[in-house]
């Protein structure tokens, strides 16, 4: 058995969609910036599959370095959105953010 | 063979994980079964040949935004120790939304797989004649990172600055 | 440090508060660096201290109510266990109350006698200080030193009364016994060793980088506050204020003897902890004067090492029942003023006694310089207090 | 008599007699590998933390260990076994699951660590695996240490232990970002991210080394110096040492481990010691080459002069620990992001600079390195996805 390009995208798709159903039910703030992490690492499984898979040169390294694009861009998502919690947690006690409402009127 | 057991053993992993993470009870329980997945996600990057990829992944994602997370939850729980219990919500609306977004990512996925499986880019890449001899992943990476994406990379550093800078100013306490 | 306002509950930002969270914290009584057995109930937010509460009485042994249940010379011994780093000084200053209720008259010989072993006292519990603290502000190796040092200084006083720790070696009327032959020598041999081993514990600590860097600044007490709390011994001295009983209201021979009183302005950590290293100069100073003035004074006569004890002994009875009065007596201990007030009933034990603890004393302003600091700065002000907690508590 | 031959002399013990290229050899040959690693970092724990006590003592005016064994070398294994035999505590508030995780989170790094690092010449085989990555897996790896901290002061459930391993998670954060950023210095210089590459690099003099080479002068000693500094803030060594500053938090995240875990702490500190002393060698100090070009340095030699370097800069780790105090951690956090993050941006600036200027260093270095890999091309085969190396040459 050789483990193909769609081993890596059902693979992919599943964490995305255990993603998914973390944000629609997760309500607390933190726990949600988790379920994002699951869904961009979903995403890299996918780019650096499709790179290994579908480029048979593997000199040309898109899909790795997009991937490592994707880290960035969380590292600096989790810099910044764990700011956002902290100061929302200590300015009104809270956590859930069904609860954070106070953009609402 | 050792490909198929390391790739079932990495996936069996990520699925657990991160099932755990979004239906723990205890958020650093959840944090931890992050770096799990996270680690296992490195795993497979170095499965798929991207060794410098998986151990960015592991430096920056296990050693900086884990660690963040972990932080965010300490600090935002009681710090005294008494523990927030997490609850989940819409378990049904959430789980039918999953269900879907799988259903049409795996269908997606295996209908282009197999479209795709023959077909292979055949285009005579300009950057290759920099890459001539290049025989260690890394090498390559570097290269790439400083020629045709030298764009993107050189932004990616002004993102991070920025990120810094805006959560310093957010998380910072009175003067 | 943070200004006290911004310690307190919550920073106003605009309209809206930050809320910061304080968290009670209990350091001791059991904890390595609180010397003992004091426990400080911390409120803390973050690092910060907010409150610093002392928490005393976990080695109390109620050595006031001991004293009036035993006889006056049955209670030096209870003194050995008072403030038991520099025993001598308790010894000394319990015996002094106690002649002054009778009005007895030292022998000479006794004072300077007393007045050495006082300042060999003096240099041994600063040494304990000097590495105790170390130990405190993270530094291992300097404890090892000053307990080297320290050591010799025991080991002569184990010759002169047999022990290294509870000495019970001053007597109402003078003391037990006469110094042996040669031991004046070694005391000298002892201060020409003393002074090049103090400069390299200044090299190792007290001038250190990193120890300026932990209390140049900590645990400021402006002259004022050290004042209204009463404070003595080097923590007063730390804040400029020139005094000390030695020259203030002299004892004994004190007024004979020339040493200098060693101030710092800086009134921090560093000032206090630079007094102590200091006072450990002058002491020996003073240790050489009793030297000199000893060696001109007889030897005892007998070849018992010991002697007879006539002339460092006056006359005392054995049960003395002073008459109906009462007094306060205070000397200058290594920690600061220590003193005694002692009424008697004209019966042999005495009605009253009250010890005026420094380390008690000085422990008091704790509270009021703690907060703004951080947790690892507390450590260094309550170990730069020196407190010993079987003073603090008796 | 390399490593892989050692591997495979013990699989044939065993009565395993493995063809090259079956995977299942592979797994066993890499599990013995890791047994000799570990072996190797027990014995250098043990090792260290006799030496450790001997000279701290004599720096203290005292003795150390004396009566377990002559001159008291066996007092280590006797400690180990008290600490073993141990009752195991877990507090009733405790996170028993992270509890009981958290020292073997602490512990794997430490160990892991040994992997990339050649303990003399690659090309006699002394490295189990060396990475093209190397210097990259090192510090991810080291890294991973910090989760575990901050877990072990989680789970204790004591106010205490929280702090510490804030504490101590906010410093080793603190100080991987300059340690990063000297790490890129003989990185810049040799080209590669390889350690033997890097090694390689270096000239045959001790004054070409990494640390003291003149054509890169003041950048390469101040990284090396930042390096040094990082490195004892990295492993909680004394003018850093707050995560388990007695005085203050008592012992700080591990207060409440007892027994065997808390070994398994000791343990990885003191491997952490070792791998960080060993990481300098090889970045900065010419690795396993000797001072001077005509001593010998091939072969075990070169096992030697690695050894040798590594316990220079562990003596100068116990030096300073029995010589300085602790400074405070606002001062530790200073020091980190004030002082050292510009020195060490500095130091590769200016080395970037310099090298983009006069490409001879880097050129002759690769030059070095071509001529040396040129070892058996069977070694060379490149496995599919899994295009490391085994133990020498370049995939």
């Amino acid at each position: 058995m050789e483990i193909g390009l769609s081993h890596y995208l059902i693979l992919s798709g599943l964490l995305f969609a255990i993603g998914i159903y973390g944000i629609l039910t997760r309500r607390n703030a933190i726990a949600l910036l988790m379920c994002v992490e699951l869904m961009l690492n979903a995403v890299n499984i996918n780019l650096v599959a499709i790179n290994r898979f579908l480029q048979p040169d593997w000199r040309i390294m898109t899909g790795q370095i997009f991937a490592a694009f994707v880290i960035v861009l969380a590292a600096a998502e989790a810099c910044v959105g764990f700011a956002l919690v902290i100061a929302i947690y200590r300015n009104l006690n809270r956590i859930n953010v069904d609860e954070i409402n106070l953009l609402k009127w | 063979m050792g490909e198929v057991i390391a790739f079932y053993i990495l996936a069996l992993i990520i699925v657990l994980g991160a099932l755990a993470v979004v239906t723990g009870r205890n958020l650093f329980h959840c944090g931890l079964s992050l770096a799990a997945v996270l680690l296992a996600v490195a795993g497979l990057f170095i499965l798929n040949g991207a060794e410098f990829l998986a151990w960015v992944q592991v430096l920056i994602y296990v050693g900086a935004v884990l660690v963040i997370i972990l932080y965010a939850i300490m600090l935002s729980e009681n710090i005294t120790g008494e523990r927030i219990l997490l609850i989940s919500q819409n378990r049904g609306v959430g789980f039918a939304a999953a269900t879907l977004v799988f259903a049409l990512i795996a269908f997606l996925g295996i209908s282009l797989s197999g479209l795709l499986a023959g077909h292979t880019s055949s285009v005579k890449d300009p950057v290759l004649a920099l890459l001539e001899g290049a025989d260690s992943n890394v090498i390559v990476f570097g290269t790439l990172l400083l020629t045709r994406y030298i764009l993107p990379f050189e932004f990616a550093s002004v993102f991070l600055v920025i990120a810094l800078i805006g959560a310093l100013v957010i998380a910072r306490t009175a003067e | 440090m943070m200004d006290r306002e911004k310690l307190v509950g919550s920073v106003g930002v605009g309209e809206q508060t930050i809320r910061t969270e304080t968290m009670e914290v209990s350091m001791g009584p059991q904890h390595p660096s609180t010397h003992g057995v004091l426990r400080v109930v911390l409120k803390v937010d973050g690092e910060w201290i907010v409150e610093a509460d002392p928490d005393l009485g976990y080695l109390h042994r109620s050595f006031e109510k001991l004293g009036e249940l035993r006889t006056y010379p049955q209670g030096i011994f209870l003194t050995d266990r008072w403030d038991y780093v520099s025993a001598m000084n308790n010894n000394w200053v319990y015996c002094l109350a106690v002649e002054k209720l009778l009005g007895l008259q030292v022998p000479e010989k006794a004072e300077w006698i007393r007045v050495l072993i006082s300042e060999m006292q003096r240099i041994a519990s600063h040494l304990v200080f000097m590495g105790t603290y170390g130990l405190d502000v993270g530094a291992l190796t300097p404890f090892f030193y000053c307990f080297r040092e320290r050591e010799k200084i025991l080991d002569l006083f184990e010759e002169i009364c047999g022990a290294r720790l509870t000495y019970n070696f001053y007597r109402i009327g003078g003391v037990s016994r006469d110094v042996p032959r040669g031991w004046l020598d070694k005391v000298e041999a002892l201060c020409d060793y003393l002074i090049p081993r103090l400069d390299e514990l200044d090299d190792l600590l007290t001038n250190n980088k990193v120890f300026l860097a932990r209390t140049v600044g900590i645990g400021v007490i402006p002259p004022e506050m050290a004042i209204s709390y009463g404070l003595s011994g080097p923590m007063i001295r730390g804040s400029g204020i020139p005094y000390d009983l030695r020259k203030v209201a002299p004892y004994s021979v004190y007024d004979q003897i020339e040493f200098d009183v060693v101030t710092h302005d800086g009134g921090d950590c560093w000032s206090r902890t630079w007094v102590r290293s200091q006072e450990m100069r002058q002491s020996i100073r003073i240790v050489r004067q009793c030297i000199e003035k000893l060696r001109q004074m007889p030897e005892p006569t007998f070849d018992d090492p010991y002697g007879p004890s006539t002339h460092v002994m006056a006359k005392v009875p054995p049960k003395p029942k002073p008459k109906p009065n009462d007094v306060y007596v205070a000397i200058e201990s290594p920690r600061g003023e220590l003193g005694v007030y002692m009424v008697s009933d004209g019966s042999e034990k005495p009605y009253r006694m009250k010890i005026r603890g420094p380390a008690f004393v000085n422990l008091s302003v704790l509270p009021a310089i703690a907060p703004g600091h951080k947790v690892a700065d507390l450590v260094a002000i309550v170990g730069n207090v020196d407190i010993v907690m079987g003073e603090v508590d008796r | 008599m390399t490593l892989t031959e050692i591997s495979r002399a013990i699989a044939r013990f065993l009565g395993f007699d493995p063809p090259t290229d079956q995977a299942a050899a592979q797994v066993i040959l890499a599990l013995i590998d890791a047994l000799l690693i570990f072996g190797f970092l027990m014995l250098g724990v043990l090792v260290l933390i006799y030496v450790f006590r001997k000279i701290v003592g004599f720096i203290q005016a005292r003795l150390g260990p004396r009566y377990t064994g002559p001159r008291g070398i066996l007092q280590t294994l006797a400690d180990a076994l008290k600490l073993l035999r141990k009752e195991d505590i877990i507090p009733r508030a405790a996170d028993r699951i992270a509890f009981n995780l958290a020292p073997l989170m602490v512990f794997l790094p430490a160990y892991l660590v040994y992997i990339v690092i050649p303990f003399g010449d690659p090309e006699t085989g002394l490295v189990v695996r060396d990475l093209n990555v190397g210097v990259l897996y090192l510090l991810s790896i080291s890294s991973v240490t910090v989760i575990g901290i901050v877990t072990a002061g989680w789970a204790s459930a004591n106010k205490w232990s929280l702090l510490g391993g804030m504490r101590s998670g906010a410093q080793l954060i603190s100080y991987e970002v300059p340690m990063t950023l000297v790490f890129a210095v003989p990185v810049l210089l040799a080209g590669s991210l390889r350690l033997s590459d890097i090694v390689r690099a270096q000239g045959e003099f001790f004054w070409q080394w990494n640390a003291f080479r003149l054509d890169f002068f003041p950048f390469t000693l101040l990284a090396f110096i930042t390096f040094l500094i990082c490195a004892l803030a990295e492993t909680n060594q004394t003018p850093f040492d707050l995560p388990e500053a007695e005085s203050e938090l008592v012992a700080g995240f591990h207060v409440e481990y007892s027994g065997f875990k808390f070994a398994i702490f000791f343990l990885a500190e003191f491997g952490n010691t070792i791998a960080i002393s060993a990481i300098a060698t090889h970045l900065f100090l010419g690795g396993w080459k000797a001072p001077f070009p005509f001593l010998p340095d091939s072969g075990f030699w070169s096992l030697g002069w690695f050894f040798f370097k590594v316990s220079l800069l562990v003596l100068l780790i116990i030096w300073i620990r029995g010589t300085l105090l602790r400074v405070r951690i606002d001062q530790v956090m200073e020091l980190g992001w004030k002082v050292l993050l510009p020195i060490g941006l500095i130091c590769v600036t200016g080395v970037g600079l310099l090298v983009s200027i006069r490409p001879s260093p880097t050129e002759q270095a690769k030059q070095k390195v071509a001529v040396v890999s040129e070892c058996p091309v069977s070694l060379q085969k490149d496995d599919g996805p899994f295009r490391w190396c085994r133990t020498h040459g370049r995939t």
